[in-house]
């Protein structure tokens, strides 16, 4: 039995011990967690803003040509999928069980698209193609540098959303999560709407901004 | 048999095991992917991978990350806290362990071992400086050597500052650990592997010639060693640490204080590592996409520093200056990290051997912040030659000039602590106006790097190396020794021995002083930095051996230090709960302190360091009725 | 405590102490010969920077010193010192009076930095092309359509690799404003002679520019301040500023130096004591 | 209780629509009228609402939870 995990009455035996243990209760260590998230949140805005920073030193107010639609259909795939996530948070809230198991399996599905639409379309890694238009290569200077650094480092942070979501699927199959406590619900969900926030600056950065080049 | 259970019952042992497994699967791993994909093997790739591998297999093998993959698959762990069973007390120091004590004795001692590591290799390449002439490296492992003992003196100044703020700020504040201990321990487990990595950066791969800046093209360009790649690596991973480390101190500091202890009421030492944390998991990021830049332009050839792309249809090509920007919007304020916790100690202990209050607390601790804020304006001060446009260098000169306002107010802060103190000289307040002074040089030499006409001649050379030696050491290393001294009876129970301490500060101050004005000087006369060998017409021969004189006394003292702390603790000489008549509650308990710190919780009463008013006390223990 | 007698004290012993702390900041940092005008300017903030910092220096040191002196506890005494928790005015004081010096030394720096930097043309300036690469400099004339000549006498180099660095000698006529059109074909280089006191980065993918105007005839060495790889510390030339004739004989008639005036011969290097036999 | 749900999941899903919307805003402003700033206050913008209604930002400075 250890005295971290006693009740904080009972503690006294082991105070002797070990010295004063405070046992921090659900709320205080669900304070702690939040905050921390946000400062790693805080904490990657500075590699966002590096990699933004670089895009406008090297792209100035130019950018590649790229396809419009594919472009518009992946922000839109992600940012429903972010609808989802919180769908899913509101439901585990407020007790709906399997409208939270089902959003999160949408949110799953859709994050999946959404790689697939970047790494599968826009780099074409797999052969497969979309539209007609020519493939930026990572090797076309620094378009290609900074297209494939962006959406690489981007596509990453997806990749580990996606494995935080099967995660908590996977727990709240379980059980793992009631309305009161479901943080690392939340947790999942402040996570994969940060990776959303971050493509609502990519998308017009890399897609928008700027007049293209042939 | 028992002693071999023993052993590979021990974290550390099972993360090296870790690190060479990772290695050899990545390796493999690559090879055989690119076999299959008929693809010509890639030494490169491989390295890159393997790297990567080996840092992830040192962190599952030491066991830091079992807590959190139990959580992933929905089992809940209690925190394992206290002597391990059925093994001997000290193996905890060696394994992974959620105390922050114990974590933060373990980031100290690897500092040292790091220091000595860069320390050795400071004395290799000073040996070779000693004389002009090629003595006994060659030109490529001279720049190897030198690039890594940069590099390695800051990963242990990183771990060096990890142990202080780590050990002393949960107990100053009251809390019984840090926000989140098992965080805490992987942002120590990682370090171990990311050194690892850039201490193998110089045998595998012809080491590397970068310098620890790394600036493309040299670090990208075709031939160039593969040690580059494992130093940029164990740069970016080491990122991790710092970025976890701060995040949980500020976490720690916001919502773990003792009862009645607001902000300025906190010990001085705090507000430092406030600021300092707020630089570190801010900025690491920059200089980790700076990294990742390089690798991948390495790897992939993803021309972010490339200039020399063109396909003829006018798409821009790659920047080299960019790099040096990223670099430094870290790598400057990364300074800061380094000498903001030693000033802390600085002002932490002057009023304790005054026996009058810190003077001027607010603006003390408000200077920290400045120094941290005003850092992160200043990067380009670095590229002031570097061909970046020149809109740039007029407000990066002005902004960097202003570092030396809050920079002052500390000086004038600890003289006024002095001033009407009743001062006694123990080792750690030796230490402490050593830093002083050593910081003094540091921090006057500066100005004149910052108005850039001067700093044209100044720029790379020596006066560069001698300056920031200064603000290292007297930032950074002689408060870090200042505050071994000061916390080791605490730590340990013990006394260190007085004598031997003062010996090694009386060889160590002079020494230093003599190789930093050393430095300076030939630096002024034309000696450029990063040289193998140099001009024996600058007439800068004489001074050259004396650099590498003091580099010696620098050494053995710090060899002294060892000794005496190794020593020390096996000794009779039980320490008195409070030898220091210091006010700070962790002095106000026997030492060493217990698993969680305080048998009970404190509360703040009073100021921190009203020395000089009869009966104020700072920290009460909380009446027991209430709990 | 009689804190005014003691500051008093203090005060005035900053006084000598400063002067001799410049005294031997002045004899033991003295600046390389002067080789160009711009030295000469650079020099004279130079110098204010080591009075500013004698003069911080004793400040501290002795209000330091001072107080470690006068303040020490005595024998048997086990109080505490007074309870003085800060003074106000004097913060706002050592934060107002060094942002006034900071933003002094803050303006001269930007005056002289657009001086030194000026791009307008000279009347009689030189655009010299410098070009880096790892680990020899070349130097050419783009205006006189010439490269700079080959140093056909071994140069006192000891330390230098004959094998590794190119002999080519930068030849410039004294006087003349210069300004340098540098690119670097591989990787950072920089350029620097202490003697001219300025320094420029060469980047690869860029052209940088460095402006001076030589005084003194004579030797000087070139080398390269930026790490380049293995060789860099003997990334070395030799300077060498002749007068306009011996300028007209070398370059833009390229005559060997053999063939040249005999005052175009071996020039000593200002401040290198050695190098004059 | 059953009120407060409902509630809750309209407003996320009238959030949803405005970032759609936003997003389509986006594009159109990029064909036609190609204002940099206008995309960039519009991204901010966007996240600002996903900062707040998605991520709950001001449970930070709540001090009881949920």
């Amino acid at each position: 039995m250890s005295a971290a995990a006693t009740h904080h009455d009972q503690a006294h035996d082991h105070a002797d011990e070990h010295g004063h243990a405070h046992v921090p209760t659900y709320l205080e260590t669900l304070r702690a967690n939040r905050l921390g998230l946000w400062l790693f949140c805080i904490s990657e805005v500075f590699l966002f803003v590096a990699l933004i920073v670089v895009r406008f030193a090297l792209w100035g107010n130019t950018r590649p040509e790229l396809d419009q639609a594919l472009g518009l259909a992946t922000t839109s795939v992600l940012l429903i999928s972010s609808y989802f996530m919180v769908r899913a948070e509101v439901a585990i809230a407020h007790g709906d069980r399997d409208k939270f198991l089902n959003s999160l399996l949408v949110t799953f599905v859709l994050g999946v698209l959404f790689l697939v639409g970047v790494v599968g379309f826009e780099w074409g890694l797999f052969g497969i193609t979309f539209g007609d238009h020519e493939l930026l290569k990572p090797t076309d200077g620094a378009f290609g540098a900074v297209f494939f650094g962006m959406t690489g480092i981007h596509a990453l942070h997806v990749v580990s959303g996606l494995f935080l979501i099967l995660m908590v699927y996977i727990n709240g199959r379980r059980g793992g999560y009631s309305t009161e406590r479901h943080w690392g619900v939340e947790a999942c969900a402040i996570y994969w709407h940060y990776v959303d926030v971050v493509w609502v600056f990519f998308y017009p950065i890399l897609y928008l901004i700027g007049t293209p080049v042939h | 048999m028992r002693q071999l259970r023993i052993l590979f019952s021990l974290g550390i042992v099972w993360a090296l095991i870790g690190q060479a497994a990772g290695a050899a699967a990545g390796l493999f791993l690559v090879r055989a992917i690119r076999a299959a994909a008929n693809l010509p093997p890639s030494a490169e790739a491989e390295l890159v991978i393997a790297a990567m591998f080996s840092v992830f297999g040192s962190l599952l093998f030491s066991g830091v990350l079992t807590d959190w993959l139990k959580w992933c698959v929905g089992i809940e762990t209690p925190l394992r806290h206290g002597d391990p069973d059925g093994l001997p007390a000290w193996t905890r120091y060696f394994s992974v362990d959620y105390n922050h004590k114990v974590i933060g004795i373990q980031y100290g001692v690897t500092s040292i071992i790091v220091l000595l590591v860069g320390g050795i290799l400071a004395i290799i390449f000073r040996l070779e400086l000693s004389w002009p002439g090629e003595q006994f490296l060659t030109p490529e492992s001279y720049n190897t050597i030198f690039s890594a003992h940069g590099i390695i003196m800051i990963a242990s100044i990183l771990l060096g500052v990890g142990a202080m703020v780590n050990y002393l700020v949960p107990m100053m504040i009251g809390a019984s650990d840090m926000a989140f201990p098992r965080l805490n321990a992987f942002s120590y487990w990682i370090a171990i592997p990311s050194a690892i990595l850039i201490m193998a950066g110089m045998v595998i791969g012809d080491g590397w010639e970068t310098g620890w800046v790394g600036y493309p093209p040299l670090s990208t360009i075709d031939g160039s060693p593969l040690g580059t790649q494992l130093f940029i690596l164990g740069f970016y991973f080491n990122g991790f640490s710092s970025i976890a480390g701060a995040i949980n101190l500020l976490v720690t500091v916001m919502i773990m204080r003792a009862k009645g202890m607001s902000l300025w009421r906190m010990p001085i030492f705090v507000w430092a590592a406030i600021a300092t944390s707020l630089i570190q998991f801010t900025a690491t990021q920059t200089v980790g996409a700076a990294q990742l830049m390089v690798t991948t332009q390495r790897v992939l050839k993803l021309g972010f520093f490339d200039p020399t792309f063109s396909n003829g249809l006018g798409w821009p090509a790659g920047d080299p200056i960019l790099y040096q920007h990223l670099f430094w919007f870290y790598s400057h304020p990364v300074v800061y990290v380094f000498v903001l916790p030693g000033l802390g100690i600085i002002s932490e202990l002057l009023p304790v051997y005054s026996r009058k209050p810190l003077f001027g607390y607010k603006w003390v601790a408000l200077s920290s912040l400045g120094i941290a804020l005003v850092g992160f304006l200043v990067w380009a001060h670095h590229m002031f030659t570097s061909g970046m446009a020149d809109v740039l260098r007029i407000p990066f000169m002005l902004a960097t000039l202003l570092v030396a306002i809050p920079t002052g107010v500390k000086f004038f802060s600890w003289v006024g602590t002095i001033w009407g103190g009743k001062v006694t000289f123990e080792t750690p307040m030796l230490f402490v106006l050593g830093a002083i002074s050593v910081f003094l040089i540091g921090g006057l030499t500066g100005p004149i790097l910052g108005t850039i006409p001067t700093d044209l001649h100044l720029h790379d050379s020596y006066w560069v190396v001698g300056h920031f030696h200064a603000t290292m050491f007297g930032g950074f290393v002689f408060p870090f020794f200042a505050a071994i001294y000061y916390w080791y009876p605490k730590i340990t129970g013990h006394m260190y021995n007085e004598r031997l301490g003062k010996i090694h500060f009386w060889l160590m101050t002079p020494g230093f002083w003599l190789m930093s004005l050393g430095q300076m000087q030939v630096g002024i006369w034309g000696m450029r930095r990063r040289i193998y060998d140099y001009d024996p017409a600058l007439g800068i021969e004489f001074t050259h051996a004396l650099i590498t004189l003091s580099a010696l006394i620098i050494g053995w003292s710090v060899l002294i230090m060892i000794y005496n702390l190794i020593t020390s603790s096996r000794t009779e000489r039980v320490a008195a709960i409070n030898p220091w008549g210091s006010r700070s509650p962790e002095w106000q308990v026997p030492s060493p302190l217990p698993e969680f710190n305080y048998y009970r919780p404190f509360e703040v009463v009073g100021e921190p360091y009203d020395y000089g008013v009869p009966g104020s006390v700072y920290v009460r223990d909380v009446p027991a009725a209430g709990d | 405590m009689n804190y005014k007698r003691h500051l008093v004290i203090a005060s005035a012993l900053v006084v000598p102490v400063t002067v001799i702390a410049y005294f031997l900041i002045a004899i033991s940092y003295k600046l390389p010969f002067q080789g160009s005008a711009e030295a000469v300017k650079i020099d004279v903030m130079m110098q204010a920077h080591f009075v500013l910092i004698a003069f911080l220096f004793s400040l501290v040191a002795v209000l330091m010193l001072y107080g470690l002196v006068v303040f020490r506890r005595r024998e048997g005494d086990d109080g505490d010192g007074d309870h003085i928790h800060g003074n106000t005015t004097l913060e706002i004081l050592w934060t107002v009076v060094p942002l006034i010096l900071v933003i002094g030394f803050g303006i001269w720096g930007v005056n002289l930095l657009n001086e030194l930097t000026d791009a307008e043309a000279k009347p009689n300036q030189l655009l010299v092309h410098v070009q880096g690469q790892r680990w020899s400099w070349n130097f050419s004339y783009p205006e006189l359509g010439v490269n700079a000549p080959a140093n056909e006498r071994a140069m006192v180099r000891e330390v230098d690799d004959p094998n590794d660095s190119n002999n080519i000698d930068l030849i410039l006529p004294v006087n003349r404003p210069i300004v340098l059109e540098m690119v670097s074909i591989d990787v950072l280089h920089s350029f620097w002679v202490p003697e001219f006191r300025v320094k420029q980065d060469l980047v690869p993918g860029q052209t940088t520019y460095l402006r001076f105007t030589p005084t003194a005839v004579g030797n000087y060495k070139l080398g390269c301040a930026e790490i380049c790889g293995g060789r860099h510390a003997y990334m070395m030339a030799t300077v060498r500023v002749v007068s306009e004739a011996c300028f007209d004989q070398l370059v833009v008639q390229q005559l060997p130096l053999a063939e040249a005036d005999a005052s175009c011969q071996y020039e000593a290097m200002p401040n290198y004591p050695d190098s004059a036999k | 209780m059953e009120e407060k749900k409902s509630q809750a999941y309209q407003l996320i899903f009238t959030i949803f629509l405005v970032l759609a919307f936003l997003t389509l805003v986006e594009y159109l402003v990029s064909q036609y009228l190609d204002s940099m700033i206008l995309l960039l206050l519009i991204a901010f913008l966007k996240a600002g609402l996903i900062v707040n209604y998605f991520m709950h930002v001001y449970r930070l400075w709540r001090e009881e939870s949920h």
